[in-house]
């Protein structure tokens, strides 16, 4: 293990040139939102516009076969840093779409099934009957939930979830999956509780009864190393923006006989085989699940992205993530009046650490923060039934990356304070 | 700071003391408005009097300034007409866009209001309950149509 | 008008400053499949990045606030380029998930209905029966055909078509519109023919039976000045990078009522109004169809192609791409063995020019023609019927923009005779 | 001109000329590949003889690599084993993407498609028949079984 330089780090982001509000230093812990882009991932995509645009797969020019090749390049090392194989990638526009890519194959399975329509070889895996059972967890970001539930609103199957336990993990006792059970949906990493979640413990279980297990590694892939052959499951989804890379890329990964198996979700060019006026087909994955021209440039943003991390070490970037969360854990729990939603210790947890403060609002923390330079997220962060569990109406959250320092958790704690003293609350 | 110029005195205390809150049993329509970015809701009810005007009540949650801009409402358009009081959510409307400067006449403590039109995050805060009052007012009339 | 100035534009392209092959200058006839992008475009994404980087729409602190200003500034500029209101302006990743929104509203609608959902108000006029007509052309992009047949396929509507002349334009003659016709999509200008649409007349008769009409204004938004009222279409979906912007963004304006009546397509975040386990709501018109975190940056990249585009004049870059038309039609005519696919005259006809060389195949032509520095696409340009309708296997197809110029129409005539040289065929 | 590496004079010779063009009536299986950028298409039948060889025949329209290629294979492949035409394609691919020197004893004049490396965007243009080949070969041992 090699310590961060942080320092260093900081100066690879333009952003941190800047200043907020009354000149005050950028604290920027919102990287549970989107993470900043360092100068080498936006050199990246420059580059790619300026020496390399051209629409790829779809040229014989010189210009073309180098966007394709960049491109392709750029699924390859997107590929080895989950330890996937390239073509078992597909490019979305983030998560949130290739969540829906994985229960839209589930609807068109079971509406062309029914309809007698042709399905690619071993699709029945994806055709769902009336009472069959998907399961989630209470802790799913609207992104891994609402899909879910519109897949069960439209085939008749029957959205379960697994709950919650008092300190924020997963109540594995509440599981009771069935051959009923078609798809266990879940998140590595709770974007509200910061819970990391027993991946295998879920999918040993989920593959006895033969489920499907969708993961959302959106706060997972860019915090820790992962490996989709050690976790076991099916498939994975993740966003670039949340782990340095660019806007608008986001990927999924899928057992190759998987992807096989889905018929397409979006239709249009470059995902065919051969169109006639009456009937298509299809190309194999990844392309089937790509129509129209790809955000190539975003996708090699992403690999510089990738690169960039890797040079880190995603094994440092883990602890350095541990050190800071042990740390904003520990300063958090002795301001009274504050209470931590989710874990209160470092262990199986990532670095979002969500809070509220008596007597004030999020949204009025959330300003003072502000004001003093300490940019976080207020609400409930897009997973709101945990807001419910936990019976309060949103949080306060702080989310730590690469560029983040002590001085960051000391300028959140110091935050807190103003805005307990302005508001005349706590001690 | 600046801050001050949104959390003034007046809207802290009406955050601290609201006024007009908790819901009449009695109402011709009902509205439940939420600000789905941070969670905040408010429950609002509207009842038609005889001589044209509209009694409103409420509950709510949520932060400071939403808090505080109910409890002006409440002493702005409780019992006020459609018209006057959709007048006044337009020109609440029309300050926090900086189009209308404040009109004391109109918004009563409303117009310490204005320094939210700073953080257009926490316009729509401020919103909820007039948007939520038009809403509902709109429905109560014309049930009684 | 105003001629362009095309020294001063390619100037303002870093692209240009590159050579291909045999140290070549770059002639780039290419931008039906993707334009290159000038400076303006890459400096306000990176402007973006480096100063106000974000998630839009989720964070009360201040670089949130500005990076939602600067998305939401952004899409009413492109609604004021095609004459609409902003939050009639749906982003999507390209035109083909654009297209796709509109397919799976009903099927999702179709669905729904049939199971007995809530639908949005008036969510009727997307509910399909099994007989229903869908009316496309035999000149449609694969984005605005499979789509459609994707969705035939599902609900038991039916597929139907209006032909071609054999001069390259649509057989209105060949319209047989009814009650049954639900939707006519239909593209304003061939990709591939170059042939431009009556879209008026169309509409008039799509109209008097009371279907929709999707316009796919791919090849018309960024060559000529669109008006969506002036159309009188119910709904346009085009692409930023073929615009001289940033890939990986896509747009859809719709009537305002017909947004409202649509279900949700793909779910998530930011598209919610409440959600619990049990069930969630939805959010109005634009955000609904945004679910997930936005390419907020392609948004802003966009928005400066438009600067660039209205600083140039929508009138004077129809205009621009006309003369070259004409040049190139004209030049293509009298060298031996060529064919021209599609109209032979400018009127009515935008910058697309496709054609065969006797005894060459396209990719033949297309090699020799990089060998030059002449990058034109080849193949069947996801128009595959087209092909099929004029009976050649593939095209040669060049295109031009308002960085082309005479001596780029020059460079084409004398790469086509080169090739015909090299394969000793022609004269 | 690079060129020339590519379109060498035995290449465009066989375009010119294809050797065993044209599909025979009597076969185990046929399949039909197509390039979908470009599409070019071949139509390929494998019957399988006694002496464990298998002959092929075609047709297909394409550009001059796809086309030349297709005439190559003919001389190549026709009446080898699955598994000596297995090797071969192998061989071929691996030529293409330049982990490979072209070796003449298996490819014939094949060797003259390595100028084909350099235009990434035509290899596929080269394997076509060649894949379909194998995929043909393989379809019609399965049956044979
Ligand atoms: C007419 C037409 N329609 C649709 C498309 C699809 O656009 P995109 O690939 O950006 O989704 C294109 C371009 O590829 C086109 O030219
Ligand atoms: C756990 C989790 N899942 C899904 C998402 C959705 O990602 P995106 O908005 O990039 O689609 C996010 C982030 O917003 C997240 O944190």
């Amino acid at each position: 293990m090699a310590p961060l330089d942080v320092a260093k780090i900081r100066a690879d982001f333009p952003i941190f040139d800047r200043t907020v509000r009354n000149d005050r230093r950028l604290v920027y812990l919102d990287s549970g939102a989107t993470s900043q882009k360092p100068r080498q991932v936006l050199d990246a995509e420059r580059n790619f516009y300026e020496h390399h645009n051209a629409a790829v797969h779809r040229g014989a020019h010189q210009l073309a076969e180098e966007a394709t090749d960049a491109f392709e390049a750029a699924r390859a090392t997107i590929a080895r840093f989950v330890g996937a194989q390239p073509d078992d990638i597909v490019f979305t526009k983030n998560a949130t779409e290739a969540l829906n890519l994985v229960s839209y194959s589930f609807l068109n399975a079971t509406i062309k099934s029914a309809r007698g329509k042709a399905l690619p070889e071993g699709a029945e895996r994806f055709v769902l009957a009336e009472g069959d059972e998907i399961v989630v967890t209470e802790m799913e970001h609207h992104a891994n939930l609402v899909p879910w539930q519109e897949l069960c609103d439209k085939t008749g199957a029957v959205l379960k979830w697994i709950g919650l336990t008092d300190d924020g993990r997963l109540d594995l006792s509440s599981i009771d999956f069935s051959e009923r059970t078609r798809v266990v949906a879940f998140t590595h990493q709770s974007n509200l509780l910061g819970t990391v979640n027993d991946v295998q413990a879920v999918v040993a279980k989920a593959h006895a009864v033969n489920a499907l297990v969708v993961l959302d590694a959106c706060q997972s892939v860019p915090h820790m190393p992962v490996d989709v052959v050690e976790l076991g499951v099916d498939f994975i989804a993740w966003s670039g923006h949340k782990m340095l890379g660019p806007l608008g890329i986001g990927c999924l990964w899928g057992k190759a006989e998987l992807l096989a198996a889905m018929p397409p979700f979006i239709t249009g060019g470059s995902m065919i085989e051969t169109v006639h006026m009456e009937s298509s087909t299809f190309a194999a994955p990844p392309k089937r699940f790509e129509a129209g021209v790809p955000m190539a440039a975003q996708a090699v943003g992403l690999a510089a992205a990738i690169d960039y991390l890797n040079d880190l070490g995603m094994d440092n970037v883990a602890e350095h993530e541990h050190r800071l969360t042990q740390l904003a854990l520990d300063a958090l729990s002795v301001i009274s009046g504050v209470r931590i939603i989710g874990p209160t210790v470092a262990h199986e947890r990532g670095s979002a650490v969500s809070f509220v403060v008596d007597g004030l609002h999020p949204h009025d923390v959330g300003q003072i923060l502000d004001e003093h330079g300490v940019a976080v997220r207020v609400g409930h962060h897009c997973a709101w039934p945990v807001c419910r569990r936990y019976n309060v109406p949103a949080t306060t959250r702080a989310t730590f990356y690469v560029y983040n320092d002590e001085a960051d958790v000391t300028a959140l704690v110091d935050g807190i304070k103003a805005a307990q003293r302005f508001f005349g609350v706590g001690e | 700071m600046n801050l001050e110029n949104m959390y003034q005195e007046i809207i802290l205390d009406h955050y601290k003391h609201p006024h007009g809150k908790g819901l009449k049993d009695d109402f011709a329509a009902e509205v439940h408005h939420v600000n789905p970015t941070c969670g905040d809701e408010i429950t609002l009810r509207i009842t038609p009097n005889e001589d044209g005007t509209l009694t409103v009540s409420y509950d709510n949650q949520g932060c400071s300034i939403s808090q505080a801009s109910a409890s002006i409402l409440f002493d702005q358009l409780n019992n006020v007409t459609l018209e006057e009081g959709t007048q006044a959510v337009e020109h609440l409307i029309a300050m926090l866009q900086r189009t209308e400067e404040p009109n004391e006449d109109i918004l009563g403590d409303g117009v310490a209001l204005v320094g939210v039109a700073q953080y257009p995050a926490r316009v729509k805060c401020a919103l909820l309950s007039w948007m939520a009052w038009k809403d509902a007012a709109i429905q109560a009339i014309g049930k009684g149509e």
